[in-house]
């Protein structure tokens, strides 16, 4: 149990997605604008992240390995996930409307948002079995919406603040980023990693 | 009657209370005066060199981080004053100037000015400052001497409950330590001058310290030691009640002192950072934005008793 | 003509830098940027997978039907990607070692995806390339800035060589996250505001 | 042709061209790949044990087993699991020594080292950081000589604790801490396994 | 077996499989959508990337469509995606028309428009208005908070030294945002090559424009007598440029004895059809 | 004090539509003649504050900034009432109906300052049915010191007055609450509570905004107002304790309301006390009255320090609502320089409505509507309070003010 706990806090909070692998960026500077969608955003990446976890683990211990086709990870992993967000994102339009409506527009988002395929490659590097997967996927998203979500809040405040023209945007949000990146360098060492 | 004077227009209230931004950053600057004089007793020469690069560093920072940014300089609010006094206050009394200086001016300008200045910063200048150079000198800032000699010892947190300093000493500050963390008494005397004024809120430092008493006791840890030792005193009094880093609304402040206390003891009891004052008040503040969402007041009128 | 691919590659060097104007492109931007060599070696790997991908995205252009437009050209730049990273594991394992998973990442790298579905698989070969190359050097560039900043700072050391005073203590943080994204963000600043200059420069004259 | 047909057709070919090229680059690259890291790992064994010309695998680390009944996980820390250990036997074909990777987390992330044993006189002979994530200028330290050189000609028998016997780096008590522990227990499973009996 | 077989087969499987999915949800899942927003969503670079701050190229399509998105809001497509949405969009300006700048018809700076009272409060033209209605003593002019200025996209309003706002007619799109901000309603569109302007809103009687501003429009009548066009008319003690009647010729510039009417004499004149026939 | 030689009349005393002239300008009229009557259902009568000759029907300065128009009177001097004014017979030979007619007649308004006609308020729409009618007592406005007087000096003709408008409502219990700051008056009540079931006295908690009628009901009640509803919602009615003297005088005597109690003070004025001026007269004669200016005046309040108007010119005219004029010396007229918001959550804490102020005014700063309305721009009661703690000195209220108005502009817009 403790390994999956460990797993957990360390992918939301020690090893957290955006602050400390840097996977997600562009999501999270882009999507990071308002509280509303950044909460839509990180649950549409907790979703997709799950299935694709789960996804690739099953295509990497079925297909990858026992035929020794490891080179072709990267291709088959990406496929995939394209494939399967563009199906989910069909699949909730016409089925469960109303879930599309809240996570539905952001799925396109997710094809390219590298912490999606970054989670699949470390699964397969870390060899963890299916259910470390899906913790470790679970924490990974969540990871991912705590920092977006801290993120909106500090840049819902920021509208209100004189930044200088030059670091408005992105330059700001960047420095943002590395603020509570070193906040969250606190959480260091919590878990044995 | 002279028909030709000129009158104020204004819209209500034309009354204003006495308080201003600047008072209440001397207030702050009063309050950290006996912290300040216990670091020079206990420290000597090299806290007084600190102090003082710290806050001329700050306020050199602060003018021309406003003058590149073309907005009137305010050097006088006292808001520079005040993070560089509590980033000397925060800095471990064998750290070269240079770097003093250094970590003011990454509090002011990467803290403050680059957010728009004063009031817009979302965590703590001064925290930024000293986590910056945290992580940036891990050595240097880990670097502690026992009170009034030069030899270098270890905090008493490193040391656990039961090491050589007694709650006595604790108390007074006769601890290796930052500069100004280690006298719970200096400190104390200041907060209640600034509790006294309103300054600050109660609540930030009881939820915080309150937290950490109550976590402490259920941990099997001394509450007593772990609220006297590290640099709590400083952060829950002085680091924690920074205004415009915490939340406006109070039901905001519990949570944010409450929340601080939690991941303090985390970070105490399985991290492997040296002290968590640092962080848990810097995510705390990352956090407020959103407390202050969250813990909106009901508005009056709106769910109250309803008409019969 | 030539004017036209100049153009085309000026455009990605500077006006539409990916990631000093566009900011995307940026997790391997902050995560790989420890040093200079690192931002060099993933800015030419890179640079490699985007004219690869363009000039044959180019080519394919007119046999992909548009439903599955979006699958191909990730099969296409994965195949590019994974050849990247065979080959750089084969040849320089240190640096292999070291980019660790952004070199499988580069396929999501929104840069290349964005090359090849706004122009390559609108243009002709050539002018696909010379774009694909410009913004591959801008991203290059700015990889090789920031990695610059960041080893000399957090290192004292250029490509490995000590370049600080022997006195100098390195700052540790600009080798870790925090200082990865601080100092992009002062990059950036910086790009923009030189950028705004040169803007109100030609303005006024 | 319908449409769907040729965007199943052509996603094919290009799938199926793509893994047909891919299936060539990899043969390309692949004997260079076992080579760089055959030679790698023969520069640090040898390093590592002086007098060794050459070496023989005891036990190299695979595709872990997931045992059938445990699905979750195994509760047993990581040295527990097959370590690998190489002989070193010099130009006679004598054994000189052993040498085995150790792996044991740290602060920021998985310490892995390699130490030799000089079997003759139950010394070790050096230890040699290949990877880790710890802070540089801090927990990096671990990989500087006068950390590392501490190690070398140390009983197998001493008992490897920061602040008794080893020199901890000062604010890097977990960096250190994890290659004590991680030395002290592996080398009683090495020594116990392929340790010469009697 | 072959390792380029495997992977030729096992890619080619995955991909068949993937593709049949796809068509099969694409046809099952099918649901109608804005054509617009399809087109524009083919004019995008399609790299999903987030940067408008929308949820990807389709989010940010349909926001132009339903209003919430610029069309040059993708900072990917730069220029040319913004001109092609614009296409789409119908909304490109048609070359033909004149272009139409802001005028701002006050000339009552802090110089010559007098105050009756300091004002203490917010820098803003409607909250200065809340306050006891503004304290310039002319109850018509500009208020001088520069309310315009902020309200402006495309920065072609500043304010001077005297607190008036300056008009930078290469800036001005001629949007109407500021007549739109301004609460005195001092703003107009004139088209561009219009240079003479009445430069006062007030509607007092001489007398009392007379106390509050030196260059108030005091209702004299020399002006609308002059012009040779007839351009002229007085409406409740001001008066009022005719601009389809008006050449530029500037001779009512020279009669205002309060020099209200202001003349902007790089313009050339204009040859007015209604003036001819 | 005495007429003065010209009383100006606004058509706008009260909340609600203007008032429609009846007369002409030449027109000789004579005290406590009606001169214009109410427009709508929302409005209010007016009566000549003077006899003498209508000078003038048109625009002139109103205290809030702009021009409204008004009836101007020469005084002739005489006060010689108009025909029809007398008694109107005993409280217990009156109707609820009667009542409510004579109270329109009369052109009497909430006199605390919001100038509601109180015709209005006590006739409830019948599925609100009123238990309580409250007497504010509680001027809690520095400087203010009307009502205070009032309670003392008229003790007995505002029992009587809320007795009126108690059988007008309909309810069984008045409930007189006053600050504890006034002993006296609590006093002088009690003895009247003492006599008369019908009055209750309650000693109230000396804090602004107390007398603000939902916190005022609060108080009281434990009852919360709801939000855009009125005291009527949650059963109470609340009357200010001058506007049952001015009801008591309509039916004793039937004068209408051409005349009340203000409070002259400020420290830039020579004699600070209360007089009773004719409506209409002009600010400058009362303060005339009062001895003139200590030193150069700075601002000229109509009302109190935390809600009045400051004047641009002392020519305005005294309204049905005014309760006070102060003046303060230029020396003590602080001109704000707003600092940046350090966030230090006063403004929250003191907000009687529990609303966020820095938050709306930084949503009405930026023009985001919208924001602001969800924050509860419109539950704002204006009493300034954030703005007075503000140690940035932010002008709070004003931006509020200002979002709250743009978004009635929006609604008119829409619809």
């Amino acid at each position: 149990m403790s390994t999956l706990f460990f797993i957990f806090i360390g992918a939301l909070l020690v090893n957290n997605f955006v602050l400390v692998r840097f996977l997600g960026i562009c999501p999270f500077l882009g999507v990071s604008r308002q509280l509303e969608t950044a909460v839509g955003m990180g649950m549409a990446v907790t979703f997709v992240m799950t299935l694709s976890g789960i996804v690739t683990w099953v295509l990497q211990h079925y297909v990858l390995s026992p035929f020794g086709l490891a080179f072709l990870q990267t291709l088959l992993f990406i496929l995939v996930i394209a494939s399967l967000v563009q199906f989910v994102e069909l699949f909730l339009r016409k089925m469960v409307p109303v879930l599309y409506r809240a996570l539905g527009i952001f799925l396109p988002l997710i094809t390219t948002n590298c912490a999606i395929l970054g989670l699949a490659l470390l699964v397969a590097q870390r060899e963890y079995d299916l259910i470390q997967t899906v913790i470790f996927a679970v924490g990974a998203g969540l990871g991912f919406t705590l920092a977006l979500v801290i993120m909106a809040g500090i840049r819902e405040e920021m509208q209100f603040a004189p930044i200088p023209e030059s670091l408005q945007g992105a330059g700001i949000a960047l420095i943002t980023a590395g603020l509570i990146s070193i906040a969250f360098s606190g959480f260091a060492g919590l878990v044995p990693m | 009657m002279d028909e030709n004077i000129q009158l104020v227009a204004s819209t209500a209230p034309h009354l204003r209370d006495e308080d201003s931004v600047s008072m209440i950053m001397y207030s702050v600057v009063w309050a950290l005066v006996p912290a300040t004089l216990s670091a020079v007793y206990f420290f000597r020469g090299q806290a007084v060199g600190i102090i003082l690069t710290c806050t001329i560093a700050a306020l050199v920072a602060e003018v021309l981080a406003q003058r590149l940014r073309g907005v009137p300089a305010t050097l006088w609010d006292g808001s520079a004053l005040v993070t560089g006094l509590l980033l000397g206050l925060n800095m471990p009394p064998t750290v070269p100037l240079w770097m003093a200086a250094l970590g003011s001016v990454v509090a002011i300008v990467i803290g403050k000015q680059v957010f728009g200045g004063l009031g817009h910063n979302p965590f703590n200048p001064a925290l930024v400052g000293r986590a910056f150079l945290l992580a940036a000198f891990p050595v240097q800032m880990t670097k502690w001497i026992a009170p009034f000699d030069a030899v270098s010892a270890s905090t008493p947190l490193a040391q656990g409950a039961g090491g050589i300093y007694g709650y006595g000493h604790l108390y007074l500050g006769l601890v290796p330590g930052s500069l100004g963390e280690t006298s719970a008494f200096a400190l104390l005397l200041g907060a209640l001058y600034l509790l006294y004024r309103e300054y600050i809120d109660w609540r930030i430092p009881v939820g915080y310290l309150g937290t950490v008493a109550v976590i402490s006791l259920l941990a099997g840890q001394d509450p007593l030691f772990q609220l006297l030792s590290g640099g709590l005193m400083l952060g829950a009094l002085f680091m924690a009640t920074d205004m415009v880093t915490t939340p406006i609304t109070r039901a905001g402040r519990w949570i944010f002192g409450i929340g601080a206390g939690v991941i303090l003891m985390v970070i105490r009891l399985w991290g492997a950072m040296p002290e968590g004052v640092t962080y848990s008040i810097l995510i705390m503040n990352g956090l407020t934005p959103l407390l202050n969402r969250w813990t909106r007041p009901r508005i009056f009128g709106h769910g109250g008793v309803k008409a019969q | 003509m030539v004017f036209n691919l100049v153009k085309d590659f000026w455009n990605g060097v500077w006006d539409e830098n990916t990631i000093f104007k566009l900011q995307i492109g940026m997790c391997p931007t902050l995560a790989v940027t420890t040093s200079a060599q690192n931002g060099l070696a993933m800015g030419l790997a890179t640079t490699f997978v985007l004219v690869c991908a363009s000039t044959l995205v180019s080519i394919v252009r007119k046999l992909v039907p548009k439903e599955v437009r979006i699958p191909v050209y990730i099969v296409i730049i994965a195949t590019f990607v994974t050849i990247v990273d065979l080959f750089l594991k084969a040849g320089f394992p240190d640096i292999h070692a070291v980019l660790g998973i952004f070199i499988p990442l580069i396929v999501v790298n929104c840069v290349i995806l964005a090359r090849a579905e706004a122009f390559a698989g609108k243009m002709p070969v050539h002018r696909a390339a010379s774009d694909a190359f410009g913004f591959g050097i801008g991203f290059m560039v700015a990889l090789l800035v920031l990695g610059s900043i960041r080893e000399i700072l957090g290192m004292g050391t250029w490509f490995g060589m000590q370049v600080m005073p022997a006195n100098f203590v390195p700052w540790s943080i600009m080798v870790l996250p925090p200082g990865a994204f601080i100092s992009l963000g002062f990059v950036v600043g910086a790009v923009n505001l030189i950028s705004r200059r040169s803007a109100a420069g030609s303005r006024s004259s | 042709m319908s449409n769907s047909l040729r965007m199943v057709i052509v996603l094919t070919i290009t799938a199926m061209l793509s893994g047909l090229v891919l299936s060539y680059a990899y043969e390309a690259a692949n004997t260079y790949i076992q080579r760089n890291e055959e030679a790698k790992l023969r520069l640090v064994i040898l390093d590592v044990l002086p007098g060794a010309e050459t070496y023989e695998t005891l036990a190299s680390k695979t595709q872990p087993e997931i045992p059938e009944d445990d699905v979750t996980l195994s509760e047993a820390p990581p040295t527990q699991q097959l370590i690998p250990v190489y002989r070193g036997l010099d130009k006679n074909g004598k054994e000189v020594g052993l040498a085995f990777i150790v792996e044991n987390p740290g602060y920021g992330g998985l310490i892995r080292f390699i130490a030799g044993i000089d079997t003759r006189s139950n010394t070790l002979t050096q230890i040699q950081i290949l990877e880790h994530k710890e802070t540089p200028g801090l927990g990096s330290k671990i990989a500087d000589a006068p950390f590392r050189e501490q190690f070398s000609g140390k009983s197998i028998a001493d008992p490897f604790v920061v602040g008794q016997d080893v020199d901890g780096i000062s604010g890097a008590t977990v960096s250190s801490k994890a290659v004590t522990d991680g030395l002290r227990t592996t080398i009683q499973e090495v020594m116990k396994r392929h340790g010469k009996r009697g | 077996m072959d390792i380029s077989w495997l992977s030729m087969i096992s890619m080619g499987v995955v991909g068949a499989f993937f593709a049949l999915v796809l068509a099969y949800a694409s046809n099952v899942f099918a649901v109608d959508t804005d054509p617009r927003a399809e087109a524009i969503e083919e004019i995008l670079p399609g790299a999903n990337c987030g940067a408008c701050g929308f949820s990807g190229c389709s989010g940010f399509a349909e926001g132009v469509v339903t209003g919430k998105a610029e069309v040059s809001g993708c900072p990917v497509g730069g220029a040319n995606v913004a001109n092609a949405i614009a296409e789409v969009m119908g909304i490109a300006a048609p070359a033909d028309v004149k272009r139409k700048v802001a005028q701002l018809l006050c000339a009552g700076d802090c110089e010559q428009a007098k105050n009756r009272a300091e004002y203490n409060g917010v820098a803003d033209c409607r909250a200065a208005l809340l306050a006891g209605g503004g304290v310039k003593m002319c109850t018509y002019g500009c208020l001088g908070f520069g309310s315009c200025a902020v309200a402006c996209p495309f920065g072609a309003i500043s304010m001077d030294e005297k607190d008036l706002p300056v008009v930078d007619e290469d800036l001005c799109t001629g949007c109407g945002i500021c007549v739109e901000a301004c609460p005195r309603d001092l703003f107009q569109l004139v088209e561009e090559q219009q240079g003479v302007h009445i430069r006062c809103r007030s509607f007092a009687r001489g007398k009392e424009v007379r106390q509050a501003c030196a260059v108030g429009c005091i209702g004299c009548r020399r002006c609308a007598r002059e012009c040779p066009e007839e351009a002229i008319e007085m409406v409740d003690n001001l008066a009022v440029i005719n601009y389809e009647k008006c050449t530029n010729c500037g001779a009512c510039v020279a009669v205002c004895p309060t020099n209200t009417i202001h003349w902007q004499k790089d313009k050339p004149e204009v040859e007015k059809l209604v003036a001819v026939g | 004090m005495p007429a003065p030689a010209k009383v100006i009349l606004s058509l706008q005393q009260h909340t609600g539509g203007p008032s429609k002239p009846l007369v002409e300008v030449g027109q000789e009229v004579k005290l406590g003649q009606k001169i214009a009557e109410a427009s709508s259902f929302i409005s209010a009568s007016l009566h000549a504050s003077v006899a003498g000759k209508v000078v003038e029907i048109a625009p002139h300065p109103h205290p809030t900034g702009g021009e409204v128009t008004a009836i101007v009177i020469e005084n002739d001097g005489s006060d010689e009432w108009a025909e029809g004014i007398g008694p109107k017979g005993s409280l217990d030979s009156l109707t609820p109906e009667q009542i409510r007619e004579i109270v329109k007649e009369a052109g009497i308004v909430g006199l605390g300052g919001a100038a509601f006609p109180t015709h209005v308020k006590i006739n409830p729409p019948p599925d609100k049915p009123i238990e309580h009618l409250v007497l504010n007592g509680c001027e809690c406005e520095a400087y203010l010191t009307t009502d205070h007087r009032l309670m003392m000096e008229r003790t007995e003709d505002i029992a009587f007055g809320g007795k009126a408008l108690a059988k007008a409502l309909g309810v069984k219990k008045v409930i007189i609450g006053v600050e504890r700051n006034k002993p006296e008056a609590i006093e002088a009540f009690r003895e009247i509570a003492a006599r008369d079931d019908l009055f209750q006295v309650e000693s109230l908690e000396v804090k602004y905004p107390q007398g603000a009628e939902k916190q005022l009901i609060y108080c009281l009640f434990g009852r919360e107002v709801p939000s855009r509803g009125l005291p009527a919602d949650v059963g109470v009615v609340v009357q200010n304790v001058a506007t049952a003297a001015a009801v008591a005088d309509a039916i004793k005597k039937g004068w209408p309301l051409i005349k009340r109690v203000i409070t002259v003070s400020g420290t830039g004025v020579q004699e600070p006390k209360n007089v009773e001026v004719r409506l209409g007269t002009p600010v400058k004669d009362i303060i005339e009255f009062a001895g003139g200016y200590k030193g150069t005046p700075g601002k000229v309040l109509m009302g109190g320090p935390m809600t009045g108007v400051a004047l641009h010119s002392t020519e305005v005219p005294v309204m049905k609502g005014t309760s006070g004029v102060i003046v303060f010396p230029r020396e003590e007229v602080k001109q704000y320089d707003p600092a940046p918001c350090i966030r230090c959550g006063r403004c929250v804490d003191a907000c009687p409505a529990y609303l966020m102020p820095v938050t709306i005014a930084n949503f009405a700063e930026k023009g985001m509507l919208q924001e602001a309305n969800q924050y509860g721009a419109m539950d704002c009661i204006e009493c300034g309070c954030c703005t007075y703690v503000c140690p940035a000195k932010r002008f709070l209220l004003h931006w509020i003010q200002l979002a709250k108005h743009q978004l009635l502009a929006l609604k008119r817009q829409t619809g």
